[in-house]
């Protein structure tokens, strides 16, 4: 190792260093790709050139021991390109055909899961989770692994009608894309904050903890110098908490977490669309979570079974109907289904037409 | 005899094929002077670009808090038998029936003690008299009430409910539109004519999901007659429609909104479970085509105009109910709904409006209807909500379906 | 006529009165309808038993005049029957074939206009306009009437791809159904109101003043013992006016009318839609208001000889898209266009699809 | 050698087939106490069903406003090796490409300074160094930046754009993914490194509308490749398809959104006029369709998570801009987006949020851009629309397109 000189505002390295010399040889001159197997597609230049995209699943945590040996597969059989996907797999970047067999069998024999290309299950797009955030009220890694153990012959064998998108957030700060899944988990509270008074004074800006409150349950409590907040109104997302830290809205026996389904981003066929709410709370029940597969895996076998090749989960509901929905899965549809935030009046059912 | 004024810019209007309102002015000027007043005025609101008349004042007829629009004019003096031209709304008939006799006592009434000009009907459904004085509306009132008649609503009160023709000449109709409107005005006379509530209160009925009275649009109660059952296809008269050139592909099959149908050419079928009864295939063929089963309405709630929030259509509260006289489940569920809106609702704030506001668990919970599915077009997209402390408890029982 | 004998709350006569005999014998019990011409059609009983309804215009003004003419007509060929449609034409409830021809000769001759049945322009619902309402910022029957005479022949005799519901209101408060038609005309004010603060004193509430305000827009002025207008805020709906009689807000110059479109109350096809904004405004210009009768025809125009038959306007805009319509019917897209108000998100395209 | 921890509850989590993030942490943890002690509070999690973290304080490297995520522990004593346990967010490469080289030697100074642990990637882009102490950063930082490596974004600044893997492997990139995403990334510099703006701002970047960064669903500005032009067919491809068991009527024609291609059963048609560019026929069948014309991109704004007004996708600014070096346009346009949040975004309010509140008017009135059809959906539903001083013009030019 150098030693190191310090500079600044240099930016990242530029990407040309980083691509294999057949992408840099036919950058943006692609004609065609195939998918070879559910972990091996073929892109085509229309020079004739080829690369091989071999693709294993990430636990996106990944310590330096796994990262090494990946670098060292990159260089055995990639010329030493690797990379990863926008849902955190690794692509093994082939450039010789013949050293696509040789990839995949000592990839198998490491215990890579090959595959997730096509209309399949792809990794899960996860957050931090108890491992590392404050605002964590469940632990993503933990529940993407249980879902990716239960749905592993998705990612590597079996086909779907067509891609389907998981996530998981661990808090409704969803930094992930929740909001736009197929299906998804997202952790809740549900008990309102307690507040310790004593450190608001000190810890919070007061105004921005009013403003942070998106039903304004909050108000001055000008006696104690701090806050208070309106029960009633009080639908326990926590913002308060992220902005004000003497706001404590974490309790182990009630938060947990709600499944959502029906997002999407891409814009084929149907426009992007956001995740709808289907069940609104499944309890923290580590270290495997077992009602959350559950709950997933009865939706995913009716996607599959009733959905027409190519449509999406959401795609699927839309056609059926909502109604329908909970129908076929049986799930329980309550009061928190309704909305009751901003554009509630945009779910309601203004017409006559319906299932029964 | 009645002032004759110029009206250069309104005698445009007796120009063309369609029968001319100015020309209905003109007859009843001829004979009355409110209506020629009325006529001069006009033509001064046509010169100008603009009316001329105040907010109404509160007249009514003794007893009654609602039932007659009052109306006074910024021009008195220059027209002064329009100085106060009040509306009076008479209650119509359920369905817009009337026999030839009530319309000529009607006309002699109104010839007699006002303008001789009307509205049939006004967009809520009443039998609009419109324009008279002050002095007349009690005459006028005890003529129409002697024979049987009454008047309609105004202000913060029940409005005159209306409805489709329904049963009384359309085949597909599933409720009595006609009785439902006759029943609940009788059963609510207080609610309309003593106004109490925080604002108005529309009904309107329809005996289909083709709302031919455009009740989902302008009611805050809107009943849509549907039915629990099949499509019952008479395939003789599907090939009847084939041979008379209705493409049935195309113009039935492909439109059905659930993609339910199927046609090989010859056979119709239907797959009912998936049908949402939207009624574009019965209503283009309606001899194939005939809904059978249990008979009812869905009940929506919410739907008036564009003030405050913006307009609304109004949404499914109860999906599916029986609405057979005495309709005391419909009647019940009304009720509870005006104690809510009475216990919540804020002046001038229409029940759809203190829906939004409150949200529809309250609204639902008050008035004892469970959440289902088919309230809503969707579940909410956010992660915000709500939970009651009954409803912390363990997981097990949230995914069980009740 | 009887000596009056004052009664209350009795409510209106039961309908069962004024059913003509067949349709009491035939009551809920009809099996199908047939449309004769544009302005006749037949309903049979599964008694076997027929109606005919023959359908006229009416401009709804009515005078006692024209009713007793009517009902002289009514007497003549229908036993006394008539009725009105929920869209205020008059139908004559024809019980005996035969007088079936010489009711519609009889009509004819007296230049009433027979049609407004089936896929075609039928009356349009309206309000009061200058004739009496206090509101009003145009004349809506004086719109109509211009209307209905370019339109005439849709509602006697030719065919559209399905029913063209119009509509015309003469403020925002929209007594008919504007906010749900296929093409519709709202007359709107485009200057702020004007205050006469003497007046608000005695008349007005001021809280429910403010209240009123869909922007809040309007403040106390505690000086004046009044209200203040924030101008920036004020979109001129006029619901101050209202409420509020010393409140100005009518102003000829400037007030004028709007196009909607593509609304529906009916479920058939697809759910009920409300008209979206097309013409953000056109000049009161009475008698005849040459520009509306323009904008309508271009909208028709194009609806007749793009949509496919059964499609209402809506459908067919949503079809095509929204701004596929602003290119074929050539009417600029403006500011005015793009909502700002409650659901103005919803409205924004969340998508990468469009057409140029 | 590292303290080990008994993790009965997390040893679970090393079961089944998909690589475990347990093992990778275990793998540090052997030779890391930093690891080890992560290990051990994560069980201590998993037991008590709650995250032991702290709200982050203001850590960074010198120069910098952000890049760093301070962390630290409610359990310093009982786990002292991850009290505090911050988070380096180092700068990715265009499209996640990677070398060995690089990876070795990333992993020799995090091992040297840090926990051993990574996300690759973090959510928005970066790759994550996940936990290290405060003394260790300027190292970190130093032994990055002087192979020329930077840190991302974080705080109230410009984030790390990203994008999908574009015209490096995917034949239909309309746009060079990689090389505005590097090239704003330089060209903004202070703008990421020094947080000045009223929140976060996140550019994502798509080569076409198959979006596989999920541009348009979390990220300020979504950077869209489109084209204006046409489809290429090539019919003998599409003769191999169908001859490959593709049902080109069911699975093309059928799904098309807007309706405008036929099949004859041999040769595909597309009415390029009315094709809305979503690519599902162009993915379904990449050798027989491909995009032909001028090539550009779509620029949509807004998109963000559910704080404080519910979840937003982004929606169409600019329907089509030309995207070539040194995409000054698009430069610009963001600087006037910039401009525009600086004046009037709240703290805390993201820039869609902004745009919603002050209304798409004065926002596109800021940057520039005319009001536009592609904009919306449909217009507006309500009549309460505003109108400037200079619009109170006589209405012949109203009703003329511009
Ligand atoms: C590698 C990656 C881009 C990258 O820069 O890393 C990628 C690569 C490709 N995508 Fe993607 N997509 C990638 C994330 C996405 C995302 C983003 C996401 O999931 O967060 C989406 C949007 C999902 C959504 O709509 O919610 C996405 C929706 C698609 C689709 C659309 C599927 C559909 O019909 O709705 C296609 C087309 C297809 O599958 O026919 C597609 C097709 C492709 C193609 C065929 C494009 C090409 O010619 O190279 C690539 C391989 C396909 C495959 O994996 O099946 N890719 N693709 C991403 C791989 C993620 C992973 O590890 O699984
Ligand atoms: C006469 C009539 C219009 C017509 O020409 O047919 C009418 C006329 C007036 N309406 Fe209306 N409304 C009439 C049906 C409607 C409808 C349609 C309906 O009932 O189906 C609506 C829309 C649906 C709804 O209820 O929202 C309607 C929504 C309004 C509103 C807005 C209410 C709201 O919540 O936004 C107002 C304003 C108000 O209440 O202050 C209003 C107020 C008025 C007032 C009383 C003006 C006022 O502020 O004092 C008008 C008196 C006019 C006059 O001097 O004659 N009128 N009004 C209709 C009643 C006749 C009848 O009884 O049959
Ligand atoms: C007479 C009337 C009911 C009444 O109680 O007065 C009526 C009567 C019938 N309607 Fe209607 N509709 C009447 C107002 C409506 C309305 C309400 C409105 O316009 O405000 C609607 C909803 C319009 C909308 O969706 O915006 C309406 C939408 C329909 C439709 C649906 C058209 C569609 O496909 O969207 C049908 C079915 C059809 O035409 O095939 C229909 C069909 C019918 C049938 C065939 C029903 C029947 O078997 O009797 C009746 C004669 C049809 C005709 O006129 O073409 N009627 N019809 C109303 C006549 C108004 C008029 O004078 O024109
Ligand atoms: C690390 C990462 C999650 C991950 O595991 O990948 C992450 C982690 C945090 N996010 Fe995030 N966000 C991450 C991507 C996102 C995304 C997705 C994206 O960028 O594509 C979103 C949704 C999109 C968006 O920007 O809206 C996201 C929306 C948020 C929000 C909500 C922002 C909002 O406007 O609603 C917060 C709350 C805040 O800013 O205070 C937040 C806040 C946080 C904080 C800083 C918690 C806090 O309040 O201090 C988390 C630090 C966790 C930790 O200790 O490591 N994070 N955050 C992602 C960044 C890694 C990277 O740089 O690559
Ligand atoms: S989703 Fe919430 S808990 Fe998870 S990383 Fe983001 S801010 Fe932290
Ligand atoms: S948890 Fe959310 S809703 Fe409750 S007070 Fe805090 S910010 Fe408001
Ligand atoms: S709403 Fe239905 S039942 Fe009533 S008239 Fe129209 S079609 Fe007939
Ligand atoms: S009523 Fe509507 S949904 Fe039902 S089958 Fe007919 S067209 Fe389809
Ligand atoms: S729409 Fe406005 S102006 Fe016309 S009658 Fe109704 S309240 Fe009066
Ligand atoms: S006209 Fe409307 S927007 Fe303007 S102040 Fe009055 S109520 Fe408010
Ligand atoms: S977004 Fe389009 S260009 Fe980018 S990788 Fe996906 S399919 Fe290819
Ligand atoms: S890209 Fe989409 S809209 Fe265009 S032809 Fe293909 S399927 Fe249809």
């Amino acid at each position: 190792m150098s030693a190191p000189q310090r500079r600044t505002d240099i930016g990242p390295p530029h990407y040309k260093d980083f691509l294999p010399p057949v992408i840099q040889k036919n950058y943006g001159d692609w004609k065609y790709h195939e998918i070879l197997n559910p972990g091996v597609m073929v892109h085509v230049a229309n020079s004739g050139d080829k690369i091989w995209s071999v693709r294993v699943a990430s636990p996106r945590l990944l310590s330096t021991d796994t990262i090494r040996e990946m670098a060292a597969l990159a260089e055995k059989y990639c010329g030493g390109y690797i990379r990863f996907t926008t849902r955190n797999n690794v692509e093994f970047l082939v450039s010789d055909e013949k050293n696509l067999e040789s990839l995949q069998k000592e990839l198998k024999d490491k215990k890579y899961m090959i595959g997730g290309i096509g209309p399949r299950i792809s990794n899960i797009v996860h957050t931090q989770g108890w491992v590392h955030c404050h605002s964590a009220c469940t632990d993503a890694s933990g529940i993407v692994k249980v879902l990716m153990d239960e749905f592993a012959d998705y990612f590597t064998t079996k086909k779907l009608p067509n891609k389907v998108r998981l996530a998981v957030a661990c808090c409704v700060n969803m930094c992930g894309a929740v909001h736009c899944s197929d299906i998804a988990v997202v952790a809740v509270h549900r008990k309102v904050p307690t507040i310790d008074h004593d450190k608001v004074k000190n810890m919070c800006e007061i105004p921005s903890t009013i403003a942070s409150c998106p039903t304004g349950a909050i108000s001055p409590d000008p006696a104690k110098k701090s806050i208070k907040i309106n029960a009633d109104k009080c639908m326990y997302c926590g913002n308060c908490f992220t902005v004000c830290p003497p706001v404590e809205i974490h309790d182990p026996e009630f938060d947990g977490v709600a499944i959502v389904a029906g997002g999407k981003v891409g814009n084929l066929r149907s426009n992007p669309k956001f995740s709808k709410l289907v069940v609104p709370y499944i309890p923290n029940n580590p270290p495997r979570w077992p009602e959350v597969t559950e709950v997933m895996r009865q939706i995913l076998d009716v996607y599959v079974s009733d959905a027409k090749k190519h449509e999406r989960v959401g795609e699927w509901i839309e056609r059926i109907g909502w109604e329908k929905f909970f129908k076929v899965t049986g799930l329980p549809f309550t009061h928190q289904h309704v909305d009751d935030f901003v554009i509630a009046r945009e779910t309601f059912r203004t017409a006559a037409t319906f299932k029964w | 005899m009645p002032k004759k004024y110029d009206t250069p810019l309104l005698d445009e209007l007796e120009k063309g094929p369609f029968p001319s309102f100015v020309t209905e002015i003109k007859k009843a000027a001829a004979k009355n002077d409110m209506a020629a007043d009325e006529l001069g005025l006009l033509e001064k609101s046509y010169r100008d670009k603009r009316g001329y008349w105040k907010h109404g004042g509160i007249v009514g007829v003794r007893g009654y808090g609602g039932g007659v629009i009052g109306r006074y004019s910024y021009l008195p003096e220059e027209f002064p038998n329009v100085a106060n031209f009040h509306t009076v709304r008479i209650n119509s008939i359920s369905g817009f029936f009337y026999t030839s006799k009530f319309l000529n006592e009607m006309c002699d009434i109104w010839d007699k003690h006002g303008s001789g000009l009307t509205n049939l009907h006004g967009s809520t459904g009443d039998l609009v008299l419109l324009g008279t004085t002050t002095e007349n509306l009690e005459p006028i009132f005890a003529e129409f009430s002697s024979r049987g008649w009454d008047l309609g609503g105004s202000g913060s009160a029940m409005r005159t409910p209306s409805c489709c023709v329904g049963p009384a000449r359309c085949e597909w109709s599933n409720i009595d539109t006609l009785d439902i409107t006759y029943n609940i005005t009788q059963e609510w006379q207080d609610e309309m004519h003593r106004p109490a509530f925080p604002y108005k209160f529309k009904f309107k009925t329809a005996g289909c999901a083709v709302d031919c009275i455009a009740s989902i649009a302008r009611a805050d109660c809107s009943i849509i007659g549907t039915w629990r059952g099949k499509i019952e296809v008479n395939q003789d008269e599907v090939i009847n429609y084939a041979k008379k050139g209705m493409n049935i592909q195309e113009e039935i099959v492909n439109m059905c909104p659930s993609k339910c149908m199927s046609y090989d050419g010859k056979n119709l079928k239907i797959n009912d479970e998936d049908c949402v009864r939207c009624m574009h295939c019965i209503s283009k063929m309606t001899k194939a085509l005939k809904p059978v089963g249990e008979k009812g309405a869905s009940i929506l709630v919410g739907s008036k105009a564009p003030f405050v929030i913006g307009a609304t259509l109004s949404w499914v509260i109860v999906p599916f109910m029986k609405m057979e006289p005495p309709y005391d489940e419909f009647k019940s569920l009304i009720r509870k709904m005006w104690e809510f809106w009475d216990e919540h609702g804020k002046n001038r704030e229409r029940i759809g409006e203190l829906i939004i506001r409150k949200g529809m668990r309250e609204f639902l919970e008050f008035i004892g209807v469970e959440p289902q599915s088919q309230q809503v077009k969707e579940p909410r997209r956010d992660p915000f909500f709500f939970w009651k402390e009954e409803e912390l408890k363990p997981n097990s029982e949230l995914l069980k379906n009740r």
